[in-house]
């Protein structure tokens, strides 16, 4: 092996608009490894590698091959040294071919310059083979399942024959056996030579078949480790800073006996069917499962976004009909999604008009006119009790920092007075110090009798706020777990639909 | 292997729509006026496509590829005009240089949209409403308005769309259009760069992941219909027998659009077929020519086109949701 | 401080791009057609040519659209009897054929004060309060080539190419002849609701109704709405559905064109006739190759020449417009100014193979 | 912090009407420059009516173009209207009863394309691509290309009321409608609404907000602007013509645009838009005057809307980044 790392990050500076996301990161791969990328959500794991592989471009810091620097500006150049990246939420072409979707980007070519389909057509049957896969490599990418999605990008991946493959989080919306032969897949790739980085938040799987793992944290470098000399607790610990203990701290609350909300046998096509769950005053339900085990969309229904085909929604015992958000929140429910940027948020307009948007009540004078005064109480109010840190309230959501933009994600749906919150992923891509303040804050939520939906892809979370907890697979319930029986074990047990 | 089935009934309901309506629009004509039906009438349908059907290929691509291009008339209305020029200049001008030059002027105004549109990632709508005004404008300056009258115009050209002078009774023009068409076919079904275009109208995102050259792609779509534009002006030369500045060309642009549109590509990108646009060209010259056989005012016209774009995008939505449940169950 | 930059670029651009266009105003310098300054001018009008007592002779000539060929001879005329008179000309027009599009060009003509403004009106009733509106502020208004017809009293004068009653006359005629005075026939117009093009029909039909016109039948009038592609379309639909037609009789230069090539497309050379009213530019070709055997016109040139003499008796010799008057219309003579102060050009212009290659308009 | 101070004092003056603004002075100076009869107030107002009714509808449709939408069938709805509305009254109806249809029908032109536009989600441009050339056909089908008039003397001749004897009655009308719009826009949630549609579909919908309804909203209020400009244009010209505003809808678009209304929505103004129609005025005024033809306008106007855009857009990037 030669004395130079195949690829080596060193310095990685970036920053998105105000804040900082990797606070000088080093990095650096060893020819024919598999090197494992862990740390929370918002660690900086994607960015380091859509940085290596010329999506962002680093604020500063450089980028060696095989020991010379070189500069890597578009995915352009990351393929010229044999890159390939297959990105967590899949990137198709859903009007094309699956054929196509695999080979874009590097189509077979005829001694003619043409397009050489029939070539293709060969090795993408081998390559689905080897996935365990048999789809119709003509028909269209619409319609697949996002697993099935994933697996044609993979494909692509290999089809390109890089010798060096990002894989970021490929198995979120893997089930077991598909994870399985993936992993195979994976080792096959090394015996021929391959060099793959892996991110996963599934820890055993990087135990597994990871020769090193490279652990961030707050998009600082925590260390990196050889696989086999650290176990599966000192990487939680060191991903988490090891604070996970008083981090997530549950704070009892008296939780009144007759459930405040109710859902029975909601059922929406196509995303889940049968979902019943209550919910109590006073109460935290947890929401646990796999990435597309339903989750999310159980929310957007209840919220009214999306459409509901079967089952009742039920306050205080009585069925009511939310066909929209404003009916949602009519009945006292509010859905902080998941999506800051795509759902939550109008980034490019102040924090006052974000916070007051969705109670637009509380700031309407007669005519529709809009009471300056009262809105900027209402939004200092919460600026308040959520500890928002900002310069000014006119200011725009977008220039505030990961952590504080949540909150007022946060203050814009507590402006609606809910009584009924659902929290889809409240900790996303926000910092270690802002996350236990959200912790800090849903247990005060939970404390003023409110009902609490907490949906989160972190288990450490939903284990320690939750006063129970749902677990979804495949857009199935498959268990709902009381205070006494929560603990890791059960949970993941039934996310993967074990037992 | 359902899906497969699905895929074609998808794509080819759409064409087999279009002829269907073709036929209809047809036999009613037929029925209303006997003498509609004969290789004559054939004959001045197909002569009503070429400089369309040119003009529609390059705003199909731009469609697929995202882009729209409403300049696309005034290109042709520049070349078309400085052509004339050329052989008001000098009557024996070679024919196929002055084809050569109308077609680089093409090319660069279609260059020059590109530029901005990608350098200053504006929407293209906008940029080519600019240069829509601009192209019309500068022929004026360059030209001083004054239109290039037929005797100017060498018979051999003029030759070039009458059935007469053709060998096989079909209009060379006519001809030399389908085979543009062909070309372009190949091109986007058999050629690395054809597809790259699906892929960035498709999900631009994701082509610059595979490391596809999006902002060259695009820049060469403008370039190929503002190339195109440049040829059809001079067999619109052929056909009209004279150039008038401001008319030529213009509304072309969205005649154009309508074509491809009734044809199946989608204003979502990343859709549409060269056989399609094909197609919308005749059936927009059937309707054209049954029009006048029937008898029916000019003045109805537009309000048909019109009527004819509105209904095409909404069957358009109609297959394309149908086919998405379909996959779903 | 980027900005500042592009703010000033604009600026740059702006102000460069006006100022480029001003260069070339109206249709720009042309060298003068009309050679000799008419020896018969009256001593006053020659005076008065003299530059330096260009007693501010300033006409505006408006017509109809920009790059219509039909006007430039118009224009031409115009300029050169002004200029020549130490007048200044200028020649403005839309660029779209709306009616609104030539009330802010009056107005600004009104604002300049100029002398004389010489329109092709494009609507008959769209612009009599501007005209008013002109002819208040002490400028004289001309209809050149159209009337408002039905709106007479909004105008000082009005100057068209020619009794267009004898044209249709004379068209019906020689077509009689071309036709030798038998055959089908079909009229191939320009929009049913032009008046010009529904009087020449009237004429047709009334001489149709004569004996010596009994074995010419007109089968149909069509409307190519003087488009070319719909124009063509429809004389291919004409040729199609008529086995026994013989003519095709076109009172618009956009259809006569259009049938010439239907013809040609068709190979019925000499078989169908093709007659109607076309410039000797864009007729050439046909009468010589035997596609059409005679076009019509009124020379336009003279039209503008004069008007051009008009303006030029108003302003300096303070000529008054009433029915009967004459004036001097330089090379061409007398000019009379007969019922509702119409003013003929001149004769209608007969174009043959033989003598179209005399005009060069 | 001195630094952020520095920063909001040029935000608020490299907004993005600035860009207009410029060229508002610049269209001033070289007016004057080109042509001694051009600085005369009396004159340029009276020529600013030819220009209003594109105006008022340029000023709807800058709300639409905020929540993201476009409408390429203005100009020929106001046609269609002022024929229709021709054609009544030729047809006896009294020139009283003709009005309110005149709006109702704009209202229904406009709406119309909205529901077109919600229901089936395909993308207004194209929608209207076709309503475009329909409604001006409707109105050539409807009266060929002859055209009426003779309408009741009061109701004919709008741009000669004038107010304190100067200021035409349509730009009253016009100054009215943009202050009116400004406030709703700015001072109301309804506005909000608008903007938060234009800016992020998706956001909007998570709260609370019915985004087809508030299109809809804005079509129809395209709409009745359209009926409204219609009969003005009627009133004015004392006829109706299926070729009356002939590509109108490119001169109501490069207003709205130099107006520093983002193309993509979320972001605009009414007095930017009301600037840019004074822009559009004064220019197409002095370059009348100099005779200039009409095409070296186009070119002229073509132009500066590329660098308005161009400006405009870097102007907005300024806004976003603080």
């Amino acid at each position: 092996m030669s004395g130079h790392p195949l690829l080596a990050a060193k310095g990685i500076y970036k920053s998105f608009g105000k804040h900082e996301v990797l606070h000088g990161v080093d990095f650096d791969l060893r020819e024919g490894e598999i090197h494992a990328l862990i740390g929370e959500n918002g660690a900086g794991k994607s960015t380091l590698l859509r940085i290596l592989f010329g999506v962002h471009k680093a604020s500063a810091g450089t980028i060696e091959y095989k020991g010379e620097t070189v500069r890597i500006n578009s995915p352009m150049d990351a393929k010229s040294y044999g890159m390939a990246m297959i990105n967590q939420e899949p990137q198709v072409f859903s009007d094309m071919s699956i054929l196509e979707n695999i080979f874009l980007g590097h189509l077979e070519l005829t001694s003619a310059r043409m397009v050489d389909y029939k070539r293709m057509e060969k090795i993408a049957d081998g390559l689905l083979q080897k996935l365990g896969l048999n789809m119709d490599v003509h028909s269209k990418m619409m319609g697949l399942s996002v697993a099935e999605q994933q697996m044609v990008e993979i494909a692509g991946a290999l089809s390109s024959n890089a010798s060096i493959i990002f894989m970021d989080e490929p198995t979120a919306s893997l089930t077991p056996d598909e994870v399985q032969r993936l992993m195979d897949l994976i080792r096959r790739l090394k015996s021929e030579g391959k060099t793959i980085v892996y991110i996963s938040h599934r820890l055993e799987e990087i135990k597994q078949i990871s020769d090193r793992v490279t652990v961030l944290c707050d998009g600082k470098k925590v260390g990196c480790y050889n696989t086999a000399e650290i176990t599966i607790d000192d990487m939680i610990c060191s991903m988490i800073g090891c604070t996970l203990g008083e981090m997530i701290k549950k704070e009892e609350t008296e939780i009144s006996d007759e459930p405040h909300f109710a859902v029975k046998g909601l059922t929406s096509n196509g995303a889940f069917s049968n979902v019943t769950f209550e919910v109590r005053r006073g109460e935290i339900l947890g929401i646990a499962g796999l990435m597309g085990s339903g989750r999310t969309e159980i929310a957007r229904t209840i919220f009214g976004v999306m459409k509901r085909d079967a089952g009742t929604i039920e306050i205080d015992g009585k069925p009511v009909v939310i066909n929209s958000p404003i009916d949602a929140i009519r009945h006292g429910i509010a859905l902080v999604p998941e999506d800051r940027h795509g759902l939550g948020l109008f980034l490019k307009k102040p924090i006052a008009f974000n916070t007051t948007f969705a109670a637009s009540w509380k700031i309407k004078r007669k005519l529709g006119f809009i009471d300056r005064k009262r809105e900027k109480d209402v939004t200092e109010k919460y600026v308040e009790q959520l500890k928002t840190k900002l310069t000014s309230i006119y200011h725009n959501v977008g220039d505030l920092s990961g952590g504080n933009q949540q909150k007022v994600s946060l203050a814009k749906w507590l402006a609606t007075d809910p009584d009924v919150l659902i929290l889809d992923e409240p900790t996303r891509g926000i910092d270690v110090g802002a996350k236990t303040e959200v912790y800090k804050i849903i247990n005060q939520l939970a404390r003023d009798k409110k009902c609490i939906i907490l949906i989160s892809s972190e288990l450490e979370e939903v284990l320690a706020l939750s006063d129970r907890i749902v677990v979804m697979y495949e857009g199935r319930q498959t268990a709902l777990f009381d205070r006494s029986e929560i603990n890791e074990v059960n949970v993941l047990a039934a996310a993967h639909d074990f037992a | 292997m359902k899906a497969k089935e699905k895929r074609l009934s998808g794509m080819a309901l759409r064409e087999v729509g279009v002829v269907a309506i073709i036929l209809i629009i047809y036999v009613i004509g037929c029925l209303i006026e006997p003498r509609f039906f004969s290789f004559d009438v054939l004959v001045n349908i197909l002569l009503f496509t070429p400089v369309l059907l040119l003009i529609s290929l390059g705003e199909m691509m731009e469609i697929i590829s995202q882009n729209l291009d409403v300049s696309v008339g005034s290109i042709m209305g520049f070349a078309a005009t400085v052509g004339g020029a050329i052989f008001r200049y000098d009557k024996s001008f070679p024919i196929i240089v002055v084809f050569l030059v109308t077609t680089g002027i093409g090319v660069v105004l279609g260059l020059i949209n590109g530029l901005l549109v990608t350098r200053f990632k504006l929407p293209s709508v906008i940029v080519t409403l600019g240069t829509m005004n601009i192209y019309r404008g500068l022929i004026f300056i360059l030209m001083n308005a004054k239109q290039i009258d037929n005797m100017y115009i060498p018979q051999n050209l003029i030759a070039l769309s009458q059935p007469m002078k053709s060998v096989i009774g079909i209009p060379y023009t006519v001809i030399i259009a389908f085979a543009a068409a062909a070309l372009v076919a190949l091109f986007l079904r058999r050629f690395k760069t054809g597809r790259e275009i699906y892929a960035i109208g498709c999900n631009r995102e994701a082509a610059e992941l595979r490391g596809i050259n999006a902002t060259r792609i695009s820049m060469l779509v403008f370039i190929i219909a503002g190339g195109l534009s440049g040829f059809a002006a001079m067999l619109f030369i052929s056909r009209v027998g004279y150039v008038n500045p401001v008319t030529a060309g213009s509304g072309m642009e969205f005649t154009a659009v309508a074509a491809a549109v009734i044809g199946g590509t989608s204003m979502a990108g990343g859709v549409g077929t060269t056989l399609g646009t094909v197609l919308g060209c005749l059936l927009l010259g059937v309707i054209y020519n049954s029009i006048s056989y029937i008898g029916i005012s000019g003045y109805w016209q537009d309000a048909i086109y019109g009527a004819i774009i509105i209904i095409a995008v909404i069957i358009e939505k109609l297959i394309k949701t149908r086919l998405v449940k379909g996959q779903e169950a | 401080m980027k900005r500042v930059v592009i703010a000033f670029v604009i600026c740059l651009a702006l102000v460069m791009s006006l100022v480029g266009c001003t260069k070339a105003p109206g249709s720009g310098p042309v060298e003068s057609q009309a050679p000799e300054q008419p020896s018969a001018a009256p001593a006053e009008t020659s005076a008065a040519a003299e530059p330096g007592d260009a007693k501010g002779l300033h006409v505006v000539y408006i017509p109809i659209q920009t790059g219509n060929p039909y006007f430039d001879p118009i224009s031409q005329g115009l300029q050169d009897v002004v200029e020549a008179a130490g007048g200044t000309y200028e020649m403005t027009a839309a660029d779209v054929v709306d009616p609104t599009a030539q009330i802010p060009l009056i107005k600004a003509q009104i604002q300049k004060g100029v002398d004389v403004i010489c329109i092709s009106p494009t609507s008959v009733d769209a612009l009599n309060d501007v005209c008013d509106e002109a002819r208040a502020a002490g400028i004289t208004v001309i209809m050149l080539n159209d009337d408002i017809t039905g709106n007479e009293s909004h105008r000082d004068a009005c100057v068209i190419g020619t009794n267009y009653e004898e044209v249709g006359y004379r068209s019906i005629e020689v077509f009689k002849d071309i036709m030798n005075g038998e055959g089908d026939f079909v009229v191939i117009s320009a929009t049913t609701d032009s008046p010009f093009q529904n009087r020449q029909i009237e004429i047709y039909k009334e001489m149709l109704a004569k004996p010596e016109y009994s074995k010419l039948n007109l089968l149909e009038v069509v409307y190519g709405n003087d488009e070319p592609e719909k124009s063509l379309t429809e004389a291919q639909a004409a040729i199609q559905k008529y086995d026994t037609l013989k003519g095709l009789l076109c009172p618009t230069t956009v259809a006569y064109i259009a049938a010439c090539q239907a013809v040609q497309n068709a190979g019925l050379e000499g078989k169908v006739l093709v007659y109607g009213t076309e410039f000797p530019n864009q007729a050439n070709e046909f009468l010589k190759s035997g596609v059409s055997q005679g076009a019509i016109l009124w020379d336009t040139y003279r039209m503008g020449v004069v008007a051009g003499e008009l303006c030029k008796a108003i302003v300096f010799d303070g000529f008054e417009i009433k029915e009967g008057a004459t004036f001097n219309a330089g090379k061409y003579g007398e000019a009379v100014i007969s019922a509702k102060n119409i003013i003929y050009g001149g004769p209608p212009l007969e174009l043959t193979a033989d003598n179209v290659d005399d005009y060069n308009f | 912090m001195e630094n952020t101070k520095k920063n909001s004092v040029a935000k608020k003056i490299l907004r993005p009407e600035l860009s207009i603004f410029i060229f508002f002075i610049i269209s001033i100076v070289a007016g004057t420059l080109i042509s001694p009869d051009f600085l005369d107030l009396k004159y340029i107002l009276s020529t600013m009516p030819l220009y209003t009714e594109l105006g008022i509808i340029a000023l709807a449709f800058t709300y639409l173009m905020i929540a993201g939408e476009i409408d390429l069938s203005v100009a020929s709805a106001l046609t269609l209207v002022s024929c229709v509305s021709a054609v009544l009254y030729q047809s006896g109806m009294s020139m009283e009863a003709v009005i309110p249809i005149g709006l109702l029908l704009g209202l229904v032109l406009g709406l119309f394309n909205g529901i077109l536009v919600t229901v089936t989600k395909i993308p207004s441009l194209i929608i209207t691509l076709g309503s475009m050339s329909m409604y001006r056909g409707l109105a050539q089908v409807l009266i060929g290309d002859g055209s009426i008039s003779g309408f009741p003397e009061w109701f004919v001749g709008i741009d000669r009321m004038l107010l304190f004897g100067v200021v035409p009655m349509p730009i009253v009308i016009f100054v009215l409608l943009t202050v009116i719009m400004e406030i709703i826009l700015k001072k109301t949630f309804f506005g909000r609404k608008v903007v938060a549609v234009g800016s992020q579909p998706q956001v909007a919908v998570y709260s609370a907000v019915h985004v087809d309804r508030v299109k809809l909203v804005l079509f129809g209020l395209l709409g009745l602007s359209e009926g409204i400009a219609g009969l003005m244009s009627l009133s004015r010209l004392g006829l109706a013509k299926y070729s009356i505003g002939v590509g109108g809808e490119l001169d109501i678009i490069t207003m709205v645009l130099l107006g520093g209304t983002a193309f993509s929505g979320g972001r605009g103004s009414l007095t930017g838009t009301a600037l840019a129609f004074l822009v559009i005025v004064l220019l197409k005024t002095s370059m009348t005057l100099v005779n200039l033809r009409r095409m070296d306008q186009l070119l002229v106007i073509g132009l500066m809307l590329i660098i308005v855009i161009i400006l405009t857009d870097k102007l907005n990037k300024y806004q976003d980044q603080s």
